[in-house]
């Protein structure tokens, strides 16, 4: 079975051939692979490597914890991404941006007003969780829309907090 | 010795105390909020007292239920810790009233060290040099402020009057930044300390956070035990702590011990506690303030000076002489203190929740962590992210920053996110390996990605990591529904990827 | 230095030379056996290679296997750990022939220490006292030894000539019991070892079994690191070693030591070893084996010595000479060490086997844990039951014990029953904490019942929990049926007793 | 709820009055119980005192580890009990005494053979497991019956070795 998996803008052409085996870019290695303790947490011996890595879903793909580095890995099915790639892909940049509560909080401030134009890095939320004040800002220029919460507020993990459009 | 303490914290701390006092062969009592029920304070005190519901000022900030336990309990001394009553003039006063033992300073050191503005006036007639700003001058309104801040000149920084650990601290530029900057900073103030009254100091460029560990017995005794090297920080939070510092030579060392004691006899002080300097390039250094506590990063100084603080505390509130002369405290190779906090290094820090399914702490020589949680406990938004402290010891700085890199790439922490990685990285910085860095130097000239670039590139191996999983996650959905029907006895122990493979 | 080591060995002492090497900057190549795919040597290391299945004799001691390993991956050294392959002189020569440094000493010291009749013969020469015995005398039959027993005079012992570790080893009280126990030591080393071969020896009665730890090196420098304590067994198995011992003055260390040194030097030694002693009431001292490794106690002589004996090893066999003289050998405070092995002590001691699902380290000052499982790994019946060494450093032997109390009583390890209690009653034990103990104490004047009376009962507290419990599962079973239809989510995150409450 | 816990021969009269009550032998206790990380852990605050304990289901009853020594607690329902008194109940002495093996392992020696008679401490079975030879003793006097393995042959927990009748 072949994947295409792509770490930070690189692509590897990862075959899988068997249950020891797989292929990067035509390389064959001879693998062993098994979960710890039930956990989240790999050990694969790659050709006599020993690599132990913590592997979580992200937002868009996985991520991989390996010896204290985080690498962000989208893995696709190589047909897939070859028909992906000759619809002219391409996700529409510049989309809608949902602010949502990083984690648990009290809402300390929301020194923006809904229709206001903002500018990217320009503070939206002011978040106080674990005794830290954190600033919750703008990823791009636009405009705020649909404020869903007010100062003194308690708001859970991925509550929706505001839009920018 | 004491027969019971209350320990009125939570976390490492109250869990650093517990084992202190355990092998005192003290009893102990521990005070616990809703949410830390299961915590391991609770877990390992001989006696356990809820308090009230989790947030802080409802259960660890209640002095008056915690004195009516300390009584209920019939225990000898109060323990607070660091953070939360441990710097309240107000406390200590309360244990003094109940005729109870305060682990800590008499509240008239706290009120003299507490307000920054009287103890720079203190330690200025004792002699000790300290940073040029308003501190002294008294609370001022804004308007005042801002006329100051001219006179002492930009860059400067907005900081808490009641305040420390960073809060309510702002560093400022330029006078038209200013007014944003201290609304925010007298906001977070009020937060935190319910105090919103701020001062203004000269900001000292490429300046080193070090610090002056003393003790201070009932009998006028003062030593000190060395510096503490505290320069990385990020947003005036402390991440990372060495004893010695590779900035100081004996002569200085000397110096600034001999000025640290000279501060805390100023006050009369007894107890440990720290002296904050900035120390400039030119080894010029200036008093910043005095912490009347145990600090978070004491272990540093216990590994190289082989001296158990908290046991020496707990002597000294008892009203023992110091155990140590100065002449008898010698420092034995090198320490570092990594601060583990559930924060995510690569989302700009943001803290991290959830429940600790998992975790491999690193052991081995010269290795010791102070931590409060385990495995199945839940890192609850309530309490400040610092989840574990990582310490090493090694003959020289050379071997620490080794036995360091070593301990962290061993310890795994999985269901929340921490800055583990942040560590890891810094240890293989060539600056942090040279010793050359200052206060500003991991907000300004440190970035994750630039100092990983020294590293070896693991992007092919992450790559076949993710599409295994990937792969098997696929196929394994494809077949669990007929492989659950006959085989749901054990799911809890085997992941599905070994269950389909047995 | 070297760039890359292969470790022959599994369990903590793998982990603990991995760890070595990192902090040298080594690269690091396990081996494993079939159970041992998950085990933390393979999980630390940064290459593995499978041995083979689970039984040693087909994994960890296939030397061929190993070699061809070494070979492949490229390595520069071996380091054999203990047990297994460690003093098998055959290895040694292997490692020469390719070209390889075997961490540890030449075949030719191996062999002359190795065979205990040729060690005795080899100290005999050198001046050092020995137990009388037949050892020199070369393998008897049985009848040759019922002949030579009462010569030697009763008790005595019937110990392995190939042996270690207490294995093949009988004590003899009667001529009319030595041919059953002499046919099962037979049995043993024979099973143990595949060398059925044995000797007698006087049985040196209210005996310590003290050692000394020597460090010597390719340029003639030999060293000794002091004395360890590890009178405490039971069926000749070590469960508790201190340094340094009650039992000696400066004086007497001086002189064992020297002797040490001497018998290291009769066999032309190089590397880490240990000299065994027996040593009587009035202290004379016989010698009883050398050790020709790295032992399992050794992190006791680290904590007093601040010296990392493993690292020293690879020092030495890269051919530098070593990091210190005996006058740089300084003994500061005092350590004991807890073998943690998976036996039952309310039932025997039988050992115990299982998955460890739950874990919990004692960590904080002064406490090392060296260990090679953790929660989630799966103890099997193939090897040695030990499976963590506690080891606590204090800065008296009174304050050693009461460390080592605590960090027992913190230690949880749920899956496998350990002997943890054990160790908690012997630090309670009036004569350990006098220091009044011998090889005796443990199997003849020590029981779990007995010491346990002078401590606290809490079977009222023990009715509680076991009536709570009782009751909840009864409740819980009655109503489990329903609960599960609508919340079977989560039930792995929640015990049944607190899902019931929420 | 009333039970009767009997500790090394010693009753407890244990009422559960409710979820934060109960009382022994009379006097009444307030108490906090809870199961720590999911796993047979508990924390017990019984008036103030933090108590934390490992529980297991034993043979005859459950074993409470308890700061660092073992009480063996037998629970039964209060009724139960008084019925099973009044019946002048009292298990049978001398029963039959079947060996099963206490870990898994290898039979190295049986140096007893089927109807020989034994005395109480007399070895059964050498087993050997984690390098250690472990002697199985017979527990009472009597004859040796039903033996069902032999030297060199491997054992499963529990397996049945042999009985003493």
């Amino acid at each position: 079975m072949k994947y295409v998996a792509t770490v930070e803008g690189k692509d590897f052409l990862v075959d899988i051939i068997d249950e020891k085996h797989v292929s990067v870019n035509g390389k064959t290695y001879e693998i062993d692979f098994v979960t710890v303790s039930g956990q989240p947490v790999y050990s694969l011996i790659a050709d006599g490597m020993s690599h132990e890595s913590y592997i979580a879903r992200g937002d868009d793909g996985w991520q991989v914890l390996l010896r204290g580095r985080l690498y962000p890995v989208v893995v696709e099915d190589e047909r897939e991404k070859r028909l992906r790639a000759a619809a002219g892909g391409g996700i529409a940049e510049g989309g809608e941006f949902n602010l949502k509560a990083p984690m648990p909080g009290l809402v300390v401030a929301v020194p923006v007003e809904d229709g206001q134009e903002i500018k990217k890095g320009q503070v939206l939320i002011i978040l106080e969780s674990m005794k830290m004040q954190n600033e919750l800002k703008s990823p791009r220029d636009g405009k705020v829309s649909r404020i869903k919460v007010k100062a003194g507020e308690s708001v859970e993990q991925k509550q929706a907090l505001l839009s920018v459009v | 010795m004491f027969n019971k303490v209350l320990v009125a914290n939570r976390g490492e701390i109250a869990v650093r105390i517990i084992r202190a006092c355990r092998e005192l062969g003290i009893d102990t009592v521990a005070v616990f909020s809703e949410a830390d029920r299961r915590a391991l304070h609770v877990r390992f005190a001989d006696e356990a007292y809820l308090l009230g519901p989790a947030p802080s000022r409802e259960s660890y900030l209640r002095a008056d239920k915690i004195m009516d336990i300390a009584r209920k309990a019939n225990v000898d001394a109060i323990h607070p810790g660091y953070g939360f009553l441990a710097e309240r003039e107000s406390f200590s006063a309360m244990c003094e009233e109940a005729g109870i033992a305060f682990i800590g300073p008499k509240p008239s050191s706290i009120a003299a060290m507490g307000d920054k503005a009287e103890a720079r006036a203190t330690v200025i007639k004792a002699g000790v040099p300290v940073v040029p700003g308003t501190e002294d001058v008294g609370n001022l309104t804004d308007d005042e402020l801002f006329a100051k801040a001219p006179e002492i000149g930009f860059p400067l920084l907005i900081k808490a009057t009641a305040g420390g650990g960073g809060k309510g601290m702002r560093e400022v530029t330029s006078l038209e930044e200013m007014p944003t900057l201290l609304a925010s900073a007298r906001r977070e103030a009020e937060s935190a300390f319910g105090d919103g009254n701020v001062y203004l100091e000269k900001l000292i460029i490429d300046a080193r956070h070090i610090e002056i560990q003393i003790l201070a017995d009932k009998h006028g005794n003062v030593i000190h035990l060395g510096e503490r090297e505290c320069s990385l920080q990020r947003r005036h939070q402390k991440l990372l702590e060495e004893a010695l510092s590779s900035a100081l030579d004996d002569e200085l060392r000397a110096k600034m011990g001999a000025l640290a004691v000279k501060a805390a006899k100023s006050v009369d002080y007894v107890n440990a506690g720290t002296i904050e300097f900035l120390l400039d390039k030119n080894k010029n250094f200036y008093f910043l303030e005095m912490n009347t506590r145990l600090q978070v990063e004491h272990p540093v100084t216990e590994m190289v000076t082989g001296i158990d603080i908290v046991k020496e505390q707990l002597r000294i509130a008892r009203g023992r002489p110091l155990s140590y002369t100065q002449d008898e405290v010698q420092f034995n190779g090198h320490a570092i203190e990594c601060r583990v906090n559930a924060e995510d290094p690569y989302n700009n820090f943001m803290p991290s929740t959830g429940r600790i399914t998992h975790s491999l702490l690193p052991t081995g020589p010269g290795v010791r962590v102070d931590t409060g949680v385990y495995p199945g406990f839940e890192i609850t938004p309530f309490y400040d992210p610092m989840i574990a402290k990582l310490i090493v010891w090694g003959e020289t700085r050379a071997q620490a920053i080794l036995r360091m890199r070593r301990a962290l790439e061993e310890y795994r922490i999985i269901g929340v996110r921490t800055n583990i990685p942040f560590h890891q990285t810094m240890m293989d910085s060539h600056r942090f390996m040279g010793g050359q860095y200052d206060t500003r130097f991991v907000e300004e000239r440190f970035s994750m990605e630039d100092a990983a670039e020294n590293r070896q590139d693991f992007s092919e191996v992450a790559a076949i990591l993710a599409t295994l999983v990937e792969h098997h996650e696929t196929e394994v959905s494809s077949q669990f529904v007929q492989r659950n029907e006959r085989d749901a006895s054990n799911w809890r122990w085997v992941s599905r990827w070994e269950r389909m493979h047995r």
